[in-house]
């Protein structure tokens, strides 16, 4: 891995982190644009762009959506329910603002007060996460979202990690085992980590191989791409090591494909994130040493809980630049966008609408107060 | 399918009796007075030919004589080679082409349905105005047409069940190549493409092509051309020996070429119309037409 | 004026011997469609068809249609049917019987014997043998009629018995598992065997020999002709299919339902609104579209010609009337045929090494502009070489005969008559660049769903710096998505496209065929151009 | 116009330079000055260029500036200089792509080498193991699957394409009406023109799962129908290029066996089809190339799992190929396995490039020998 | 750029005094009696045309007098085209084309450095085999030689700046097309597409043009080659009027045409010779050569 950037051995303009400030390109001075007006304490307006996990991407998404529409605090849809009682972190927000604009006002920036008319605009790119953890580090991206750790996408180290990129944690994931519906029809809803292990490093490939399972087909084992957070989450928490070898029949780069796999294709398992289940595409109880975490949220043990194995932390990584104030790891707009998230509303209706898992309060003041200190 | 067809005969002979008296009748109008001696081969009877709209055959009515040199000559244009490739139907390959009239072959009418036109162009050979050996060899250029009619069999196959006429195939070969007046000229590289042979060598090898299949017509659209004068006047040589047991008909633009090789000849006329047809002699020393004498003392074409 | 040969002349073959052979060629046509109905699902292996299950229905029409066959055959031998066979049916006809005996010897003995045990190959080889020697050695009325009848007449008896009935499976037993079974096995059985009847049935339509021949292979190839067009219309017919709905959610007709467009500074209201291709993803529309992709393909396509159409006309030019033909013009041409056939990817791969360290380092309009601009480079060059070639020297002669330069005569001669050509060449060539998605996937994909309000503005986006290079526009460094690659997206992102949209299936399929619009109409407008200019220089 | 002297000498270099000097003496010193000044100006651009420098745009306003003033004063020679510069930034590309590509596969070359004979060769171990594995250890770039998918997906379109394509071809030059043929040829271009991400998406949604559920394979993605769809694709090119070839063959060729009684099909495979054999061939080679270079159908149906199939025929199985292993993984792969990625690329570039030049060969042949003959 | 070329004319001049003057005397070597009346205006003197290693003309030595016109005859392939093709340099546009010996042009060598091509063929103009007009209205057909040489300015700018030559222009066409006798059929569709013209017309379009720029002598290939008889005789009267004015020299295939039209003959025979030159009615009645003489009577070619 490394840090040896993705333009390989082209030429000259070699580190991510070199050709970001811009002092490299030829033609473009738009990034060398965005870092000075930063540092000259006005707020770049420029197209904000995040990049990567699919596991991520419905919260980012949906976030940038609401941001990009700005709407008025009595439209209904952006608001979840038209009814003011109703709206999560009301009394937090409490404000007569366009959705953005009271976001981004918060950072200082100029409010537009139209309607589909964010004070800077915001997209949203889908692939996985390590394609997020790479693009942000190279520049080419604002956010890099991931749904693992970049220390085990990139191999970093923390040292490096906290060099170089600061961790927004957005939400949790309570990694699901899926299996297609014959599976499921055939009574096996429940399997054990030592069995799932089994199925992914090869050692079974037939469901009535399993113990007490008698349903005879193939077993058509899913996973992910090479690199991306579910897989690499999935290696680290289920087979023990980032590194870990497993054998799969396909690997498909994004959760949406892989639901549509499993929904397709007869006597199939997977590993992905819980927004992607449906009735399709259902999760199975696992059973970690004796103790059974359900798939149902209201069980003792849930696939819900933190001390789920398989829980795991989803992050919207950016970058530590000269240009952002104090030299940290956000700029404006970053921060802007990033705290929306952090806020009861945005845990509500961004995470918890998605089938994620909300972040704990603690958790989320922490993050709250990180990004707080870029405001002017 | 000899019995059947023959059984069918009867009923077309009937019809070509008519026609064909038709036909003398409209020939005696155009002029008053020619006759040849011997069975007609090859009758047309108000043919026309259309390119698209263009009409570029009109109302042509002629009888050509069997075993004998017909010319055909006439300013460029004038519909000569339309005329002769409506013989053997080879005007079926032009897609905008239309033909309206009759034409016999030995009485049978030729633009009919069921026509069978393989068996035509057998017998209705053709050589064309500038040389068109395939790319094989000499041998092969020769027995062709008779191995694609089954006539010869010389594939992998025949040969692997012993049935390959190899002696056949050879004597066709040499006199085939003695006919075209080629076959000392090659005899030792038979097996070469003909590709490699000279313009006039490869003009004799078309013509022992054409002669193989044994047809009973040959059909010549300016044979020489695309030749030097000595090569020409090895093929004229030819055609001269041809005519004693093929009927031979000639497009020519050389006029000299026609009076010294031709028993008959038909002047056209640009426009497409058959202005005068009679012995050479007479159309070269006294033809009816003024315009035809225009034509033939170079006052214009 | 012998009897014999002048009556060869005539075709004489009656009705009734034409109407059997024509009955067989219209069942082996029967059992052609019903194999392709069978394939598409239009027919099930499992149901009935008037009555009668599929499969022995599929095996008593094979079985009669092996028998007539045989029998026109033997018919023929007899003298009881008029025909001109030749004395053997010939090499190719004897290597395509044996090589389906030879298939149905393999599978039969694998089936018996266990797959991958020599027994099957060596009854492979025996049967194909023997249907080799049997079209070979005969006569060609037999010969190209008992071995294929007869292979029909097997594979009848295999669906009829029901050794081959709905429900069969045959496991091949590897280590990746995979079985054949009826519902693959059955139809392309038919398939095939329909059309190796169909052929032979034609041959003996045409009564044997060289004609027999030309009708056999004629049908052939008209079956091939027919089956390619039926592709290409079921391929469009099912994506327009599909595609409408999608495409139509919330279309409305009537004054002042559409959005306003500005042009020259004149604001119109369309009378039509089609929220799919004017609208992109927002939350608060009623109807999700993707305007976005559509002005980026746009785009893309405006910048790529801008750049490889001068390029490839002067390049062609120097070729055609400046260079001496030689092995500089060689060495151009191997190369731009080379560049033509290299692969898109191989084209993505160069942009992102190559363009994206030098715009910015990072995923932009240009890079991709330019990457598909290479693409469309060798295209345009050939194409309006060959025109520039096809340009009458006399032109050039005429020109240069009256003592005009040869600059001049270029651009008031040839271009000009090289126009329609180059013209047509650079349609077509936009046409396929516009439906690429392997190079902008590396050097411009932008996001999936992006909201209107990020539609690309690269003439508003100009601006002038005080730092060199002074002119920027950071629309063109910025990502922005195209057509194909939101198809892309949108299948990789497959369904859960979140609340936003409502039908994601709809919206993909809507997606697909406005993609095909665009292309296409590069191409009808290609095409069209082509015949326009053929008519039009036709009067020469 | 100081270019004239840099082009390829062709061995007569003394004559080339002596024509250049002349040149140089019957041309206006002005036009001579402008156009030199002007390539230098294209030439410190396209240096700055490479070289990433943001004073690129400097000598290419000189390069605007003195073509402006040289098509309004030296037209005649300006316009000569200009497309000569054209042409010369085609082979710039060509040679770009090269140098490009090939670098960057340098690195994993020399971490994938092999001792053989006690001689280290670079890469080699890539074409001998089969293992890939960017993820786990030992990390490998095997080529060896792709190579394999690759192959067994051109072998199946090529099935699919040469016969089908040959007889359409056929079909069209020789037997089609001019009604008929005037649906069926645009129809064939139209087939060309449909982009290949739209097969992929009704292969990905329609064929993959059919085949899966009628061959009862574990999950989704064959060869067989990743061929299919591609040799479809590949058609068009073996249709469009089989009828130039087969119409260029001389009618009088073709006249002359139809006059000796011979039927219009044994006038093609006898006569039509082996005079235009090479044409042909280069036509199917040509498809061969364009199905080789198919990238999104194979990336969308494909598995995505780089390991041979089991056994090396099992066509139901899809694994992937060289193209869709690019498509799939240049987004996060960095470092050695970005390299490999381009070493796929160039195993593409020089496969196609080979083939490219191969039937250029055979038509130059074919042109050579019709030439002849007509 | 005509000034350049005027100043080294100086030098060339005295180069051409001493040339000339060898001419006249290989001249007399080959006809020894044939002297015309009136100037030289083309001369050439040992003038060989290879085409690679082909030898296609030997050693032509020939003067033409001006104000007349000069039939060049001769077999297919004997090297007239290329002949007449070396008097404005058009070999040069042939890549395979090297000319050696010289051709003087009003006593002015063209086969030497500095030479302006330009003006050369300006003054030397060309009429080609097949109508070739540019697929342009008939009226830009006829300014396109002036415009090119900017002796008429046309263009939009120059329309903008009110300094274009419309009237001048008009003038122009209509002197032109009235000297190609094509004026009567034309001048109600100026402006309609040259390619829509008749052949016929189409060539005395192309003999207009090429009078537009005011050529002094005026070369014809084979002009009425392609043509029908009536378009031909039409194109014979123009060719005849032009003699007045113009040094006219006209290569033909057609005996008698060259008979009736030309002052004098040149006879060029297989290999590239130039046998025999003289009056034309000498030639014709007359000629000293056995082989013209049988060339003439049609023995062959
Ligand atoms: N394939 C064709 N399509 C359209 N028109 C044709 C075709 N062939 C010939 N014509 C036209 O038909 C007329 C007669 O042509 P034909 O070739 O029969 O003349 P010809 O007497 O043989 O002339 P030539 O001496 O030049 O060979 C001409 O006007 C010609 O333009
Ligand atoms: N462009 C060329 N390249 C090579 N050889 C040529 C070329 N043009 C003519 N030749 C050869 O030069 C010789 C003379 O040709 P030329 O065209 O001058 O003859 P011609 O007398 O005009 O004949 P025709 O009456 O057929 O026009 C011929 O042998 C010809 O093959
Ligand atoms: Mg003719
Ligand atoms: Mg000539
Ligand atoms: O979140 P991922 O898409 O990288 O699995």
């Amino acid at each position: 891995g490394g840090q040896s950037s993705s333009d390989g051995g082209s030429d000259g303009s070699s580190g991510g982190d070199e050709t970001s400030d811009g002092s490299s390109d030829m033609t473009s001075d738009g990034s060398s644009d965005e870092t000075s007006d930063d540092s000259g304490g006005g707020n770049s307006t420029e197209l904000l762009d995040a990049e990567g996990s699919s596991t991520v991407y419905p919260i980012a998404n949906k976030g940038s959506s609401y941001w990009n529409s700005n709407a008025p605090p009595s439209d209904g849809e952006y608001w979840g329910e038209n009814d003011e009682g109703s709206v999560p972190g009301w009394d937090e927000i409490d404000t007569d603002m366009l959705l953005a604009d009271y976001f981004a006002s918060q950072f200082g920036f100029e409010p537009t007060e139209q309607r589909s008319e964010a004070p800077f605009q915001t997209t949203v790119g889908l692939s996985h996460s390590g394609t997020g953890c790479e693009a942000v580090v190279n520049g080419l991206v604002d956010i890099g979202n991931s749904s693992g750790p970049i220390t085990a996408e990139l191999g970093w180290s923390e040292e490096k990690r906290d060099n170089t990129v600061v961790d927004n944690v957005v939400g949790r994931d309570g990694q699901p085992v899926v299996v297609s519906k014959d599976v499921s029809d055939e009574g096996i809803d429940q399997l054990t980590g030592d069995q799932i292990r089994a199925i992914y490093q090869g050692e079974v490939d037939n469901w009535s191989d399993l113990d007490g399972v008698s349903y005879d087909q193939e077993i058509y084992v899913i996973g992910r791409a090479e690199g991306s957070g579910t897989d690499t989450s999935f290696r680290l928490n289920m087979l023990g090591d980032a590194n870990a070898s497993m054998e799969v029949d396909t690997r498909q780069g994004q959760n949406q494909q892989v639901a549509q796999l499993v929904s397709q294709n007869d006597g199939a398992i997977a590993y992905m994130a819980l927004a992607f289940t449906s009735d399709q595409v259902l999760p199975i109880a696992i059973d970690f040493e004796g103790t059974v975490y359900e798939p149902d949220r209201n069980a003792e043990h849930t696939i819900y809980d933190s001390d789920y194995p398989l829980n795991r932390d989803l992050h919207m990584y950016t970058l530590i630049e000269e240009g952002n104030p104090n030299g940290g790891g956000r700029d404006r707009r970053e921060a802007a966008f990033i705290n929306m998230f952090l806020t009861e509303f945005g845990q509500t209706l961004f995470v918890e609408d998605n089938n994620y898992i909300p972040l704990p309060t603690s958790d989320l003041e922490e993050m709250q107060e990180a990004v707080n200190q870029v405001k002017p | 399918m000899s019995e059947t067809t023959h059984s069918e005969r009867t009923d077309t002979d009937s019809t070509i009796e008519t026609t064909a008296g038709e036909t003398i009748e409209q020939v005696q109008e155009s002029w008053t007075d020619y006759k040849f001696q011997g069975e007609a081969k090859l009758t047309s009877e108000g043919l026309d030919v259309y390119y698209g709209d263009d009409h570029a055959l009109k109302d042509v009515t002629i009888e050509i004589p069997e075993k004998s040199v017909t010319a055909l000559i006439g300013p460029s244009g004038c519909g000569k080679s339309t005329f002769l490739r409506s013989l053997n139907r080879m005007n079926d390959r032009i897609r905008s082409a239309r033909v309206d009239g009759s034409v016999q072959f030995d009485g049978k009418e030729i633009y009919q349905e069921g026509i069978d036109l393989v068996e035509l162009r057998k017998r209705v050979g053709m050589v064309f105005q500038s040389p068109n050996p395939f790319p094989k060899s000499i041998h092969e250029n020769i027995t062709y047409g008779p191995r694609k009619h089954g006539d010869i069999e010389t594939g992998l196959l025949a040969r692997l069940l012993g049935r390959d006429d190899w002696d056949e195939a050879e004597e066709l070969v040499e006199q085939s190549l003695r006919q075209a007046a080629l076959w000392d000229e090659v005899a030792d590289r038979l097996d070469d493409n003909a590709l490699g042979l000279s313009g006039g060598q490869q003009q004799r090898l078309c013509i022992a092509r054409c002669l193989s299949v044994d047809p009973e017509v040959i059909l010549m659209d300016e044979p020489a051309s695309a030749l030097d004068p000595i090569a020409t006047s090895k093929i004229e040589d030819l055609i001269h020996d041809l005519a004693e047991d093929y009927t031979v008909v000639i497009v020519t633009h050389n006029m000299q070429q026609a009076a010294r090789i031709s028993d008959q000849t038909a002047v056209f006329l640009t426009g497409g119309k058959l202005v005068e047809y009679d012995d050479t002699d007479k159309i070269f020393e006294n033809p009816e037409s003024q315009r035809v004498e225009d034509y033939i003392t170079g006052k214009f074409g | 004026m012998a009897s014999a040969t002048e009556s060869d002349l005539i075709s004489g073959r009656t009705d009734s011997t034409e109407a059997v052979a024509g009955i067989a060629v219209g069942l082996a046509a029967l059992l052609f469609a019903l194999s392709l109905a069978t394939f598409f699902d239009v027919v099930s292996v499992t149901g009935t068809l008037v009555g009668v299950p599929v499969v022995p229905l599929v095996g008593g029409l094979l079985i009669l249609l092996g028998g007539a066959i045989i029998t026109f055959g033997i018919g023929s031998y007899l003298g009881y049917v008029e025909t001109t066979p030749s004395p053997t049916a010939g090499l190719v006809a004897a290597v395509a019987a044996a090589v389906p005996w030879f298939v149905a010897g393999v599978s039969v003995g694998s089936i018996m014997l266990g797959s991958g045990s020599a027994g099957g190959v060596v009854l492979g080889l025996v049967t194909g043998a023997v249907a080799f020697a049997a079209t070979a050695f005969p006569r060609e009325d037999l010969g190209s009629t008992l071995p294929i009848g007869a292979l029909s007449i097997l594979a009848g008896l295999v669906l009829l018995s029901g050794i081959i009935g709905p429900e069969w499976v045959w496991d091949l037993g590897w280590e990746q598992q995979a079985s054949l079974t009826a519902g693959f096995v059955v139809p392309a059985l038919t398939l095939a065997t329909s059309l190796y009847v169909g052929w032979a049935a034609a041959k003996a339509y045409g009564g044997f020999g060289a004609r027999g021949r030309h009708v056999g292979a004629y049908a052939l190839v008209y079956v091939n002709a027919l089956s390619i067009v039926a592709v290409l219309v079921i391929l469009l017919a099912f994506t327009v299919f599909r595609g409408i709905p999608g495409l139509l959610t919330g279309a409305e007709i009537g004054l002042g339902v559409g959005p306003e467009v500005g042009l020259f500074g004149l604001s119109v209201q369309l009378p039509v609104s089609l929220p799919f291709v004017m609208n992109g993803v927002a939350l608060l529309n009623d109807y999700q579209g993707v305007l976005p992709a559509i002005v980026g393909t746009f785009w893309l396509v405006i910048g790529a010609v801008l750049f490889a159409v001068p390029l490839g006309i002067g390049a062609a030019i120097f070729l055609t009337e400046y260079a001496e033909r030689g092995r500089f013009t060689q060495a151009v041409e191997v190369a731009t045929n080379g560049l033509w056939s290299t692969p898109s990817i191989v084209f993505g791969l160069f942009g992102f090494a190559f363009l994206i360290p030098r715009f910015g380092n990072g995923k932009s309009l240009l890079s991709g502009m330019l990457t598909l601009g290479f693409m469309l480079l060798p295209l345009v060059l050939i194409t309006s070489r060959e025109a520039m070639l096809s340009v009458p020297d006399e032109y050039r002669d005429a020109s240069a005969a009256l003592g005009v330069t040869k600059w001049q005569t270029i651009r008031s001669v040839v271009l000009p008559a090289a126009l329609p050509g180059v013209v047509t060449g650079v349609i077509l060539g936009v046409g396929r660049i516009a439906g690429e998605t392997a190079p902008i996937l590396l050097t411009m994909a932008g996001g999936t769903f992006v909201p209107g309000s990020q539609t690309v503005d690269v003439i508003g986006g100009f601006k002038f710096t005080a730092t060199p290079p002074f002119v920027a526009n950071p629309e063109l460094l910025q990502a922005t998505s195209a057509l194909p690659y939101q198809l892309f997206a949108l299948i990789t992102a497959g369904v859960g496209l979140g609340d936003s949209v409502a039908n994601p299936n709809d919206f993909r399929w809507a997606t697909a065929l406005i993609l095909l619009v665009v292309v296409l109409s590069f191409y009808a407008i290609g095409i069209g151009a082509r015949y326009y200019f053929r008519r039009k220089l036709q009067y020469e | 116009m100081t270019e004239t002297t840099n082009e390829p000498g062709t061995g007569t270099g003394q004559r080339r330079i002596r024509q250049a000097r002349r040149f140089v003496d019957r041309t206006e010193t002005g036009a001579l000055v402008t156009v030199s000044v002007m390539s230098t100006a294209l030439l410190a651009a396209l240096a700055g260029f490479l070289a990433v420098s943001s004073l690129t745009i400097a000598p290419f306003a000189l390069f605007l500036i003195t073509a402006g003033y040289g098509w309004l004063r030296h037209q005649e020679l300006t316009a000569r200089a200009l497309t000569l510069a054209m042409t010369a930034s085609t082979l710039l590309i060509l040679g770009l792509i090269i140098v490009f590509i090939f670098q960057a596969s340098m690195p994993v070359l020399s971490y994938e080498s092999m001792r053989v004979f006690g001689v280290e060769v670079p890469g080699l171990r890539m074409f001998l193991e089969t293992r890939w594995d960017a993820v786990s250890d030992p990390v490998r770039y095997s080529m060896v699957p792709m190579i394999h998918g690759t192959l067994v997906v051109t072998v199946i379109a090529t099935v699919v394409a040469a016969p089908l394509g040959v007889a359409a071809a056929l079909f069209l030059s020789e037997i089609a009406p001019p009604a008929v043929r005037d649906i069926v040829k645009p129809g064939v271009e139209i087939l060309a023109g449909i982009p290949s991400i739209i097969y992929g998406f009704i292969g990905f949604t329609l064929l993959s799962p059919w085949a899966s559920r009628q061959f009862q394979t574990t999950g989704q993605g064959t060869y067989l129908f990743v061929g299919i769809v591609v040799g479809l694709m590949a058609l068009p090119t073996v249709v469009s290029v089989a009828e130039d070839a087969l119409s260029s063959v001389p009618e009088s060729m073709k006249s002359g066996s139809l006059a000796v009684g011979t039927t219009d099909w044994q006038t093609m495979t006898s006569i039509t089809l082996p005079a235009a054999f090479s044409g042909v061939s280069a036509a199917v080679i040509l498809g061969v190339g364009r199905a080789i270079g198919e990238t999104m159908a194979a990336t969308v149906m494909l598995r995505g799992v780089p390991r041979l199939t089991d056994p090396l025929i099992n066509v139901f199985y899809g694994q992937e190929t060289l193209t869709s292993l690019i498509a799939r993984n240049y987004g996060e792969a960095d470092g050695l396995q970005m390299d490999a990625l381009f070493v796929a690329g160039t195993i593409l570039f020089v496969t196609v490039l080979i083939i490219s030049i191969g039937s250029q060969y055979i038509e130059w042949r074919m042109r050579k020998k019709l030439g002849g003959e007509v």
